[in-house]
């Protein structure tokens, strides 16, 4: 088998045009959220800032080997999930290293980073890490159940694994996208993932009223860095599975742009306004009402 | 609710004297600090939680992070150095200090107060009253992650301190209620603007309702936490709305009336099920019920008149012996000053009663038991303590 | 010396025992290190700017100033605009507002929370309590001076201090970080035995190692 | 029938060898009671008169005698009366009877005196621990032979250039200059 070596920095301009993208995205929702609460909000090139302040914060503390691990899994999560999917459908060039089988290892990736946040966080020796990153496991694998769930409906449907051809599958009109064919399985992947976005009413990882803020307590300076470019980049790439699977692709990066937003601004309107679950509480709505969407939706197809 | 259930078998065991015998190097239990550097904790104190697992199986509030020895400072400070540090005892609703003090003074000294100072007085009362519940609400949505609620009312708060500005000259410390009647008159055209605010605040309230207490989540969170048993008011002495929310019609400014309350036209608000939801509604309803005290004071009021009696020489003010226990309904429950006079120009002693005293520590501790970390900073909130007022 | 704090042998819940000894396990007793500036003045000259624009302030509400900081926060003030904003934990954080007076208990975990923090850090000190006592010059519990004990880069003045005076002075601590004068972290390592013994003078209660990150 | 405090006072010293009744307001009297008697006092209150809150509890310092005044301040709310106990204790050595199991918030007062006073209360819970300071070793705070502007200028650097006047002295010299 050939391998295309251009691939590797095509694939690494996405990275770069998702995360500048999901920079400013993050700035938008923010100020979103402001203006509900009847603010101006952050500028638009905050996170610009507050990424350069912390890398170049001068002391570097250690807690052990592990606790390098945990942001560079999280980021690893986040750019690998970016990279094996494509981003943009029929673009050679942004279509990153898919290949056939990568709908399961996207699955892997949504997972990892959370799973490399425990070892750092367990690290870093912190209680409030400790019990945020149990929160956060079981509430991941609740949230992951659904998602699953609808990802096999989605495959059954359109019996193949590869990314690319469940988007080629659904060109040709908004009537031909997933969310017409499969409306349970899509369902079903929304509420999960609303559960994953880290918003409120699911956010109860990071509560900064009870454990503050959970896993990333002793995270500080190049380490916070880390996480928030993950930041910017994990919710995005997630979105572009998303978008992928259920929304029919973008074939443009226009497209791209406001399906994202579109897309992010689901779980922004829902949290704005909403308290948080307490961790048990979202296992259960998880478990109550996703998880039988999405196998009814396996059973649709 | 299924998970968290109150089973206590798996519990540590009491020794004789009542603790529990919780022995921390068994890896079983885990100490968790709640403050005093900590975003869910009501101010500058802290909880020390001992969890097993999720649940909490002992807590113990600590204070004294903002002690200031006010009642030593004020036994070196003559009567009238005394007023404007009362204020600072308890910092989001000042003005219960300024009256309280100036009601034990005068019953001491034998003062008359004109009649509008009372009716200046009331109205800043209740504006106060104002300030604070919106600080709790805020506080109380935060605590469960809603932070847009604090924003909405914080902005409320503010409307209502250019009044107070207005009225005062101040924001937060206003130094307006001295012993012996009040700094000055209402200002020209003040009731107009106060009817305008009102309105804003009363809008920011339907907000309010709609987004927290018909929110799913919301009730979720709060409906059947932290019960405060009835039978517990007398033994923890509790007052206030957190009495109220259980059934009890129990108000300073009902029971003893003071001021000008008798004038006024009002009901004390009262809820049923003594949970964190019905703490925070029967706040919401006071917000209103202070809303209407506020309109009737400005429509009531005397036109004219003195807002201040002659006071003897200050600088040489000596008060017979005597000793006298005022009290009046804040927003947090029965606030009360006690003040020992000896005949000097200084008090002897003055002791603080604040309704967070027996709120944070006595009835903290029994609540907190079997409570979810993650409800900690909730339960806290509602029962709306201000760490001030405890240690002072 | 507390009890928990005494060295002791523990019996883990698998059964094996071990030694713990709290004042080295839980805290870390290297002395803080000065850290100048590493890089290029180009470099450093863009790291203060993003320094001054973004300022993370440490939720910790220790005095009655407190009560202004949520004004701050919200739609009257609204202090993002600047860049400011909240952070729970004092390893992310960079500026440690000292909300007026300080009892002495207080004091101790301030410190606490000040050597968590990262280098650079800041501190402001709001309110006349923390330049000369104010209304508690005569307390036995409050301390009169906060530039004993931290290395002060700025004093917002007022009883309170109104949010449109804290907005000022947080203008004024980004002129200082841009002009990268505000370098209290390093002040504070290269003083370090003048704090500690300024600080163990008013703790009388002093049972922890002398750095503690 | 409205109850009022004299018929409270007849019945109470028709029990117990109380002091005299001390009016303040109509809702409001001071009565003297030996500390013996506080005990059997406080319980006939609560459990027969319904003064069931006990709305404060405090001491004040009668160095000139040589004693300490606990004030147990409790108050009936359905007759909305208030009625205070004072109890007179040596102030060397201070020690009083705990009444804990009576309100168990009476605790947290009982633990605010033992720091500030030096009042002690056999079997009161935690009643050693700190309570508001921390690793307080001078004299408690709240007596009135400890001095705090004394031991704050002792113990806590001041800043150069902060004067303090009397009031009274400095309003002479502002206004009647030149008068000594």
């Amino acid at each position: 088998m050939s391998f295309d070596w251009i691939k590797i920095p095509q694939a690494l301009l996405t990275v770069f045009v998702v995360f500048n993208f999901g920079l400013l995205l993050n700035a938008l929702i923010a100020k979103i959220a402001a203006r509900v609460g009847r603010r101006q909000g952050i500028p638009i090139w905050q996170n610009y800032v507050d990424l350069i302040k912390n890398i170049g914060q001068r002391s570097l503390i250690t807690h052990g080997v592990h606790f390098y691990l945990g942001p560079v899994f999280r980021l690893t999560g986040g750019v690998g999930l970016l990279l094996f999917v494509p981003t943009i459908y029929g673009s050679e060039m942004f279509s990153n290293l898919s290949f056939a089988g990568d709908l399961i290892l996207a699955l892997y990736f949504v997972f990892f980073g959370t799973l490399g946040m425990a070892l750092g966080a367990a690290e870093s020796g912190h209680p409030y890490s400790a019990i945020g990153v149990s929160r956060g496991l079981s509430q991941v694998t609740a949230a992951e159940l659904p998602f699953a769930l609808a990802v096999f409906a989605v495959a059954l449907q359109y019996q193949t694994l590869s990314v690319t051809d469940i988007v080629a599958a659904q060109q040709g009109g908004i009537l031909h996208w997933t969310l017409f064919t499969n409306p349970l399985a899509v369902a079903a992947a929304m509420l999960s993932f609303l559960g994953s976005m880290m918003r409120p009413p699911f956010d109860v990882v990071l509560a900064p009223q009870e454990i503050p803020i959970g896993p990333p307590t002793e995270y500080h300076s190049s380490y916070l860095a880390l996480l928030q470019t993950n930041r910017a980049i994990f919710p995005i790439a997630k979105i572009v599975i998303y978008m992928n699977l259920f929304f029919g692709g973008a074939a443009s990066w226009p497209v791209f742009a406001l399906k994202v937003f579109l897309i992010y601004m689901v779980s922004v309107f829902v949290g704005v306004v909403f308290p948080r679950f307490r961790v048990e509480q979202s296992i259960r709505w998880f478990l109550i009402w996703a998880v039988p969407l999405g196998v009814l939706a396996i059973l649709w197809v | 609710m299924g998970l968290f259930t109150p089973d206590r078998s798996q519990y540590p065991a009491e020794k004789v004297d009542g603790s529990l015998d919780i022995d921390l190097s068994s890896g079983k239990y885990l100490k968790l600090w709640q403050g005093p550097q900590h975003p869910g904790i009501t101010g500058n104190m802290s909880v020390e939680l001992t969890v097993c697992g999720d649940e909490v199986v002992e807590g113990k509030t600590h204070v004294g992070y903002l002690h200031r020895g006010f009642e030593k400072l004020m036994e070196r400070r003559s009567f009238i150095q005394c007023f404007p540090i009362v204020c600072r005892i308890c910092v989001p609703e000042p003005d219960f200090n300024e009256y309280c003090y100036a009601a034990v003074v005068e019953e001491l000294a034998g003062l008359e107060v004109p009649e509008l100072a009372h009716w200046i007085r009331n109205l800043i009362l209740e504006m106060g009253r104002i300030n604070s519940y919106m600080m709790y609400l805020g506080g109380q949505a935060g605590a469960l992650g809603m932070g847009v609620i604090g924003q909405w009312t914080t902005y409320a708060r503010d409307l209502m301190l250019d009044r107070f500005e207005e009225l005062t000259g101040a924001r937060i410390y206003h130094m307006f209620i001295l012993p012996g009647g009040v700094r000055d008159r209402l200002p020209e055209g003040f009731a107009g603007r106060m009817e305008e605010t009102l309105r804003e605040l009363e809008d920011i309230m339907v907000d309010v309702e709609q987004t927290m207490f018909r929110n799913a989540v919301f009730k979720r969170r709060t409906v059947g936490m932290g019960v405060i048993d009835p039978d517990w008011l007398e033994p923890y002495g509790i007052t206030g709305p957190n009495a109220r929310a259980a059934g009890v019609p129990r108000d300073v400014r009902k029971d003893f009336p003071y001021l000008v309350y008798p004038q006024l036209d009002f009901e004390p608000v009262t809820g049923q099920d003594s949970d964190i939801y019905t703490r925070a509604d029967v706040r919401r309803r006071d917000v209103l019920l202070s809303v209407d005290l506020i309109r009737q004071i400005l429509a009531r009021m005397p036109r004219g008149g003195e807002v201040m009696t002659r006071l003897p020489n200050v600088l040489h003010w000596k008060i017979d012996p005597g000793e006298t226990y005022i009290r009046g309904e804040c927003s947090r429950g029965e606030y009360g000053y006690y003040l020992v006079t000896d005949g000097s120009g200084y008090p002897r002693r003055v002791n603080v009663r604040g309704p967070s005293y027996t709120h944070a520590m006595a009835l903290l501790e029994r609540m907190i038991v079997n409570v979810n970390i993650a409800d900690v900073a909730a339960l806290m909130v509602s029962l709306h303590t201000y760490p001030p007022e405890i240690e002072r | 010396m507390k009890e928990e704090l005494q060295k002791r042998v523990v019996k883990g819940p698998d059964g094996v025992e071990f030694e713990v000894e709290p004042l080295r396990d839980y805290y870390c007793e290297a002395l803080p290190q000065v850290e100048r500036p590493a890089y290029a003045q180009i470099i450093e000259d863009l790291f203060n700017w993003a320094r001054s624009e973004s300022i993370w302030i440490l939720g910790f509400g220790t005095g009655c100033g407190a009560i202004e900081m949520r004004p701050l926060m919200t739609p009257r003030f609204d202090a993002y605009r600047y860049g400011i904003q909240w952070r729970p934990t004092p390893r992310q954080a960079n500026l440690f507002v000292i909300s007026g007076y300080l009892s002495v208990k207080t004091l101790k975990r301030v410190i606490r929370s000040y050597e968590q923090m990262q280098n650079p850090k800041y501190v402001v000190g709001l309110g006349s309590c923390t330049i000369n006592g104010g209304m508690y010059f005569d307390s036995y519990n409050t301390i009169k001076r906060l530039d004993q004990y931290l290395p002060v880069d700025l004093y917002i003045t007022g009883c309170m201090p109104r949010p449109e005076a804290l907005l000022a002075g947080f203008l004024d601590l980004k002129k200082l970080i841009r002009a990268g004068k505000a370098d209290g972290a390093n002040h504070y390592a290269e003083n370090f035995a003048w704090y500690k013994a300024n600080q163990k003078q008013v703790i009388q209660d002093w049972d922890m190692p002398d750095y503690n990150w | 029938m409205q109850t009022n405090l004299l018929d409270i006072h007849a019945r109470l010293q028709a029990l117990l060898p109380v002091g005299e009744l001390q009016t303040q307001r109509a809702d409001l009297a001071f009565l003297d009671v030996p500390p013996s008697l506080l005990r059997a006092t406080l319980l006939q209150l609560r459990d027969r008169e319904g003064f069931t809150h006990l709305v404060l509890l405090t001491a004040v310092d009668w160095i000139e005698q040589e004693q300490f005044q606990l004030t147990y301040l409790v108050c009936n709310r359905s007759a909305r009366l208030d009625l205070g106990l004072r109890v007179r204790i040596p102030r060397e050595p201070a020690s009083m009877e705990s009444i804990h199991e009576l309100w168990p918030t009476a605790a947290t007062y009982q633990r605010e005196l033992r720091e500030m006073f030096g009042i002690d209360f056999p079997g009161s819970p935690r009643l050693d621990e700190d309570f508001i300071l921390e690793g307080w070793t001078a004299t408690p705070p709240y007596r009135r032979d400890f001095d705090t502007l004394k031991y704050a200028e002792e113990t806590y650097a001041e800043r150069p250039g902060r004067v303090t006047y009397d009031p009274a002295a400095h309003m002479q010299q502002q206004l009647y200059p030149g008068e000594r």
